[in-house]
């Protein structure tokens, strides 16, 4: 009903003579009140669409399931079996970030100095990232996702700064926090990996998570070739620009003849120490890969997920690990520079 | 015993007598009634000690649960008394001074010790009249003025809403912003138009 | 306590002193006590109430949550605003709480455990309740803050408003027992409901005359509960603390252990006048068994009524958490029309229904002649027919104290219905344009 | 053990007298009327305390102190209630509260 007034109009619920009221209402109320009372005490909430029980989860104890598109901070795959990254360094999400949290260096080839669809160093800075999960949905490899582990409270601020060794997580891994999600993209996944699997040689886009799990020495010395790796990498970029979301019969074709020819050239050019890595890498069980990160994962999530010690680099401290974090991050970035022109 | 109950009159009457001091010459009002508080408070207290155990709880309960509640709430609706700058005594608050020193002085040397009272013999068992007695008392002999006092609550009660009463139609009324905005235009254009005639009228 | 000291060390007022400083020291740690328990138990009970836990990490079930909590209002930083009126911010959170820990001087915890015990202890428990008031005007004052103000003076009115009911509804209990004594109040209401003590000859004391079970008393407990919820400002009438409107109340500008002295003092006064309501209307420490245990084994069943008083008071406050889990806030325009309109005359009605009862109970009783107050109509005595029999009385003045209170109730509720004339459009203009004259 | 034996007469009489003294000298000296209303209060208070000790010194077991008491506690309610409504009106009228501004009917 709708009345009008000089001044404007009202909506008026008419509900007809109000009858005798001698706290019935009240009553009512006071019975609902109980009711929930006497049910919390015997009840607990199951279903959403339940209306009384507790619906109290007590966390660090009980733990609610998270949802699979749930996404904290973005995580890379590697394959269990292989041991090879799916990441193919393309620079997308490096690209769309909007924080710009995401650093990445592409591995190349040590023969010939060409790159490879791999990644040399990945590197998340945690402590800015705002989650949005657009590097996720923009990577054409689904190399880069979104975990579920948001216990990552530290003082270590440093150490927020992550980097490969710590972002690698086996595909087993992703598959049981999103089944679903996973079995989506699978197929196209594991296709364009095989794909570019071909085109890496040696340790190149091996995991070190996967590598090196069980040995500490390995990663320590990973650490000079990636660094030895970076200048060429920044001399050989602009040629080689990030492959696009589909590669073609005629362009993988293409690609491994050039690769091809990059191996036919090499000489003594590659480093000494990148030979020593091609042997350490290719020495460790691959095999042992998923059980060690099987091992890893009670350690990240209690608590302190990535410590000092765990770093790529094993670099000891935390206030040598602000410059060599701000070191590293100047190369990376002038090497981005570069690149770009 | 005889000594802890004198220590105990000594200290309430001090503290009365200063609580009484300051309600007359603390600046701020509003210091003032709480400070009369206290020392309502500790005259009740005096009751107590007098085994007036009645007159000392009604004390309590009228003068401090009403009367000084009653107190505060005008002064808070009076607001501009509570400011400290003003002048809070008259000019010549001194013959005032005098007045009641000189009261007194009366009071004191001729009445209160030039006499010999006949208190009642101590260690005798005397029975007090007890709040029974009190409640008979009201409906017996003192009836009538029982009944007058009653009145007068009633014609108080009367009279202070008669007299503290504003018109509703007289008070200010609180706008709502539809109200507000008519107001603003209006005013708006008597503004707009009070130039004009008054233009027209200077130049006729 | 004072007899037992004597007994041993002889008469002497060191003794006495002695003997009140050892029970005020026995009050000033129980109701501290009290009022943790009570903060623990009203969050673990609402909690419930809205499908939730409530704390229980701290100790077990969260029975240390109040340590934790006192803890932190000990460590906080002690605030006085720079504007405020120091001394008078200082000294009002005593002044709000130090008369309720003088409540519990006069009320007996149980049999033979009143601190003191004076004649009138039930105008003292009105008299000093009203206390508080000044010091909730003062903090509200002394805070220099509008919104600490605007709460005290809520504060203060929804006290002094609500004390007049209350006060005519224990005057009410007063008429119907003639006594003034809380530590009487529990022997009157020993045997049966209704019939009271009248029988105790025939039946044994089952302690269940509660008054609550006559129709004055009904009222009365109704009317007191109201005014209890509305003085220590519990949820349906909280609204000097209404938090979605003036912050805090007068609370706004305190801090750390003051603002926890306030809060003691808040729940304190609901205890205690929980204890008052159950003492007066739930018949104290009387439950079957228990008048039974005092005169077998005095100390024990002394222990036993403090027990069952204390889970009577515990009830109530209990109603009222659930009262909070179940209402919303009152309007200030709905609280003062409920307490002036309605409350007011129901126990102005319910005082002449207790006159009445008396009146049946005593009228001619015994030898009429010697009686002046007795008159008679056309030389019949109106209530000769009742005879001597207090049990047919009682029965009659239950019956006519019934009809005229559920008469007043009903009438009470009929005239604060809202006029004829008022339609819902009307309504909806006002309250759409500001034309609403509040009642 | 009563505060006759303890505490004279006279000591009682002259807390009084001390007590209306400053409630006179309050009344006439304050120029804020609820200042003016304050200082009767204390008189008030000062004649009910000799009220009550002369009851409790020389008649105890009559009740005529007490209840001449009550009748002034009650006299003096109606009196607070009456002179702060008027206070109030004067306030609301002339925005002042100061008595010696009050002084239109004096010619």
């Amino acid at each position: 009903m709708t009345v009008e007034f000089d001044r404007g109009k009202a909506y008026v619920v008419d509900r007809g003579q109000p009858k005798l009221r001698a706290g019935q209402g009240m009553i009512a109320g006071l019975d609902v009140v109980i009711r929930h009372f006497f049910s919390a005490f015997t009840k607990k909430l199951e279903t959403p669409d339940e209306t009384s029980g507790v619906f109290t989860v007590q966390y660090p104890e009980e733990r609610l399931a998270m949802p699979e598109a749930f996404r904290n901070f973005p995580i890379l795959l590697f394959d269990d079996t292989t041991g090879q990254e799916l990441c193919t360094s393309c620079f997308q999400c490096e690209r769309i970030c909007p924080p710009q949290v995401i650093h990445m260096t592409q591995a190349v080839d040590p023969t010939t100095g060409k790159p490879v669809p791999a990644v040399a160093e990945f590197m998340i800075e945690y402590d800015a990232c705002m989650s949005c999960g657009l590097c996720a949905e923009v990577c054409p490899f689904d190399a880069i996702k979104m975990d579920h582990d948001f216990e990552l409270a530290t003082d270590d601020r440093a150490g927020m700064t992550v980097r490969k060794a710590d972002l690698d997580r086996p595909v087993s891994y992703y598959e049981t926090i999103a089944p679903t999600r996973w079995a989506e993209v699978k197929d196209g996944a594991y296709k364009k990996l095989q794909g570019n699997i071909k085109r890496r040689s040696g340790s190149i886009g091996l995991s070190p998570r996967a590598a090196t799990a069980p040995k500490k020495a390995a990663p320590a010395a990973a650490k000079p070739a990636a660094g030895v790796a970076k200048p060429v990498a920044v001399k050989t970029a602009m040629p080689m620009a990030a492959p696009g979301k589909n590669m073609s019969e005629e362009k993988l074709a293409r690609l491994l003849s050039i690769r091809a020819a990059n191996v036919a050239k090499a000489g003594g050019a590659a480093p000494a120490e990148a030979e020593e890595v091609l042997a350490t890498a290719d020495t460790d069980d691959v095999a042992e890969a998923p059980a060690a990160v099987a091992a890893a994962r009670p350690v990240s999530s209690g608590g302190i997920p990535f410590s000092a010690d765990n770093l790529l680099g094993g670099v000891p401290a935390n206030t040598t690990m602000a410059e060599d974090k701000v070191e590293r991050l100047k190369s990376i970035r002038s090497g981005n520079l570069a690149r770009r022109g | 015993m005889n000594i802890l109950i004198m220590v105990i009159f000594v200290v309430l009457a001090a503290f009365t007598l200063a609580a009484g001091v300051m309600v007359v010459t603390v600046k701020n009002i509003i210091h003032a009634a709480l400070w009369l508080i206290a020392s309502f408070f500790s005259v009740a207290a005096m009751y107590l000690l007098m085994e007036a155990e009645f007159i000392a709880i009604v004390q309590v309960l009228v003068y401090v649960g009403a009367i000084s509640i009653l107190v505060l709430f005008a002064i808070m609706l009076t607001r501009h008394v509570t400011g400290e700058g003003v002048r809070q005594l008259y000019k010549r608050w001194w013959i005032a001074l005098i007045v009641a020193a000189a009261l007194f002085g009366v009071l004191i040397v001729p009445t209160v010790f030039n006499y010999e009272w006949a208190v009642q013999p101590s260690g005798a068992q005397i029975s007090i009249a007890s709040t029974v007695e009190i409640g008979t008392a009201f409906m017996r002999e003192y009836l009538l003025p029982f009944e007058v006092a009653s009145v007068l609550l009633l014609v108080a009660l009367i009279g202070a809403i008669v007299i503290a009463f504003e018109e509703r139609s007289t008070r200010r009324r609180v706008l709502t912003l539809a109200e507000e905005v008519e107001q603003r235009r209006q005013r708006n254009e008597s503004l707009r138009l009070a130039p004009t005639t008054h233009a027209s009228e200077t130049s006729e | 306590m004072l007899q037992f000291l004597e007994n041993i060390f002889g008469p002497s007022w060191i003794v006495s002193l002695i003997a009140f400083l050892i029970s005020t020291t026995v009050i000033l740690i129980v109701t501290p006590v009290t009022f943790m328990m009570m903060t623990w138990f009203e969050r673990r009970i609402v909690a419930r109430m809205q499908d939730r836990l409530g704390p229980n990490r701290v100790g077990p079930a969260g029975l240390l949550q109040a340590v934790a909590d006192g803890v932190k209002m000990f460590t906080k930083e002690n605030i006085t605003p720079r504007a405020a009126d120091k001394w008078v911010h200082l000294i009002a959170p005593l002044v709000a709480t130090g008369p309720v820990i003088f409540l519990f001087a006069v009320i007996p915890w149980g049999y033979g455990l009143s601190p003191v015990d004076i004649n009138v202890s039930v105008l003292f428990v009105i008299a000093v309740s009203s206390i508080s008031a000044v010091g909730l005007m003062m903090g509200g004052w002394g805070s220099n803050n509008k919104f600490a103000l605007l709460g005290a003076m809520r504060a203060v009115a929804q006290m002094v408003s609500y004390e007049i009911p209350a006060v005519i509804a224990l005057l009410s209990m007063v008429l119907f027992t003639g006594t003034m004594n809380l530590n009487k109040y529990t022997e009157l209401q020993g045997g049966l409901p209704i019939l009271g003590n009248t029988l105790k000859d025939v039946i044994p004391d089952l302690g269940l005359g509660w008054f609550v079970f006559t129709p004055i008393g009904l009222v009365g407990f109704m009317i007191f509960f109201i005014c209890i919820l509305s003085e220590g400002e519990r949820t349906p009438f909280d609204i000097p603390e209404a938090d979605s409107e003036i912050v805090a109340g007068y609370m706004t500008e305190y801090s750390g252990m003051k603002f926890a002295v306030f809060y003691m003092g808040q729940f304190l006064f609901n205890y205690a006048l929980s204890m008052v309501a159950s003492i007066i209307f739930l018949g104290g420490w009387n439950f079957p068994g228990i008048p039974q245990l005092i005169s077998i084994a005095p100390p024990i069943g002394a222990l036993a009524s403090a027990v069952v008083l204390g889970a009577k008071a515990w009830f109530l406050f209990f109603v009222m958490i659930w009262l909070r889990g179940a209402f919303p806030r009152l309007r200030m325009d709905q609280l003062m029309a409920f307490a002036w309109k309605f409350l007011l005359p129901l126990a102005l009605i319910n005082i002449l229904s207790a006159a009445l009862w008396l009146t049946i109970m005593l009228w001619c009783t015994g030898d009429c002649t010697q009686n002046p107050w007795v008159f008679t109509v056309g030389g019949i005595n109106p209530l000769g027919w009742l005879g001597n029999s207090p049990v047919l009385r009682q029965l009659v003045g239950f019956v006519l104290t019934a009809i005229i209170n559920a008469g007043a109730f009903f009438w009470l509720l009929n005239v604060n219905r809202r006029p004829a004339g008022e339609t819902p459009a009307d309504l909806a203009r006002d309250q759409a344009f500001g034309t609403a004259s509040l009642p | 053990m009563n505060m006759v034996d303890a505490v004279p007469l006279p000591w009682v009489l002259a807390v009084a007298a001390g007590l209306f003294c400053i409630g006179l000298f309050g009344a006439l000296s304050r120029r804020n009327t609820v200042g003016i209303l304050l200082g009767v209060e204390l008189m008030l208070n000062a004649v009910n305390l000799n009220l009550i000790a002369f009851w409790r010194y020389l008649e105890p077991n009559v009740v005529a102190g007490q209840v001449f008491a009550l009748f002034i506690i009650t006299v003096a309610a109606a009196e607070a209630a009456v002179g702060l409504a008027m206070i109030i009106a004067i306030y609301r009228t002339r925005l002042t509260v100061n008595a010696d501004e009050v002084d239109s009917l004096k010619g």
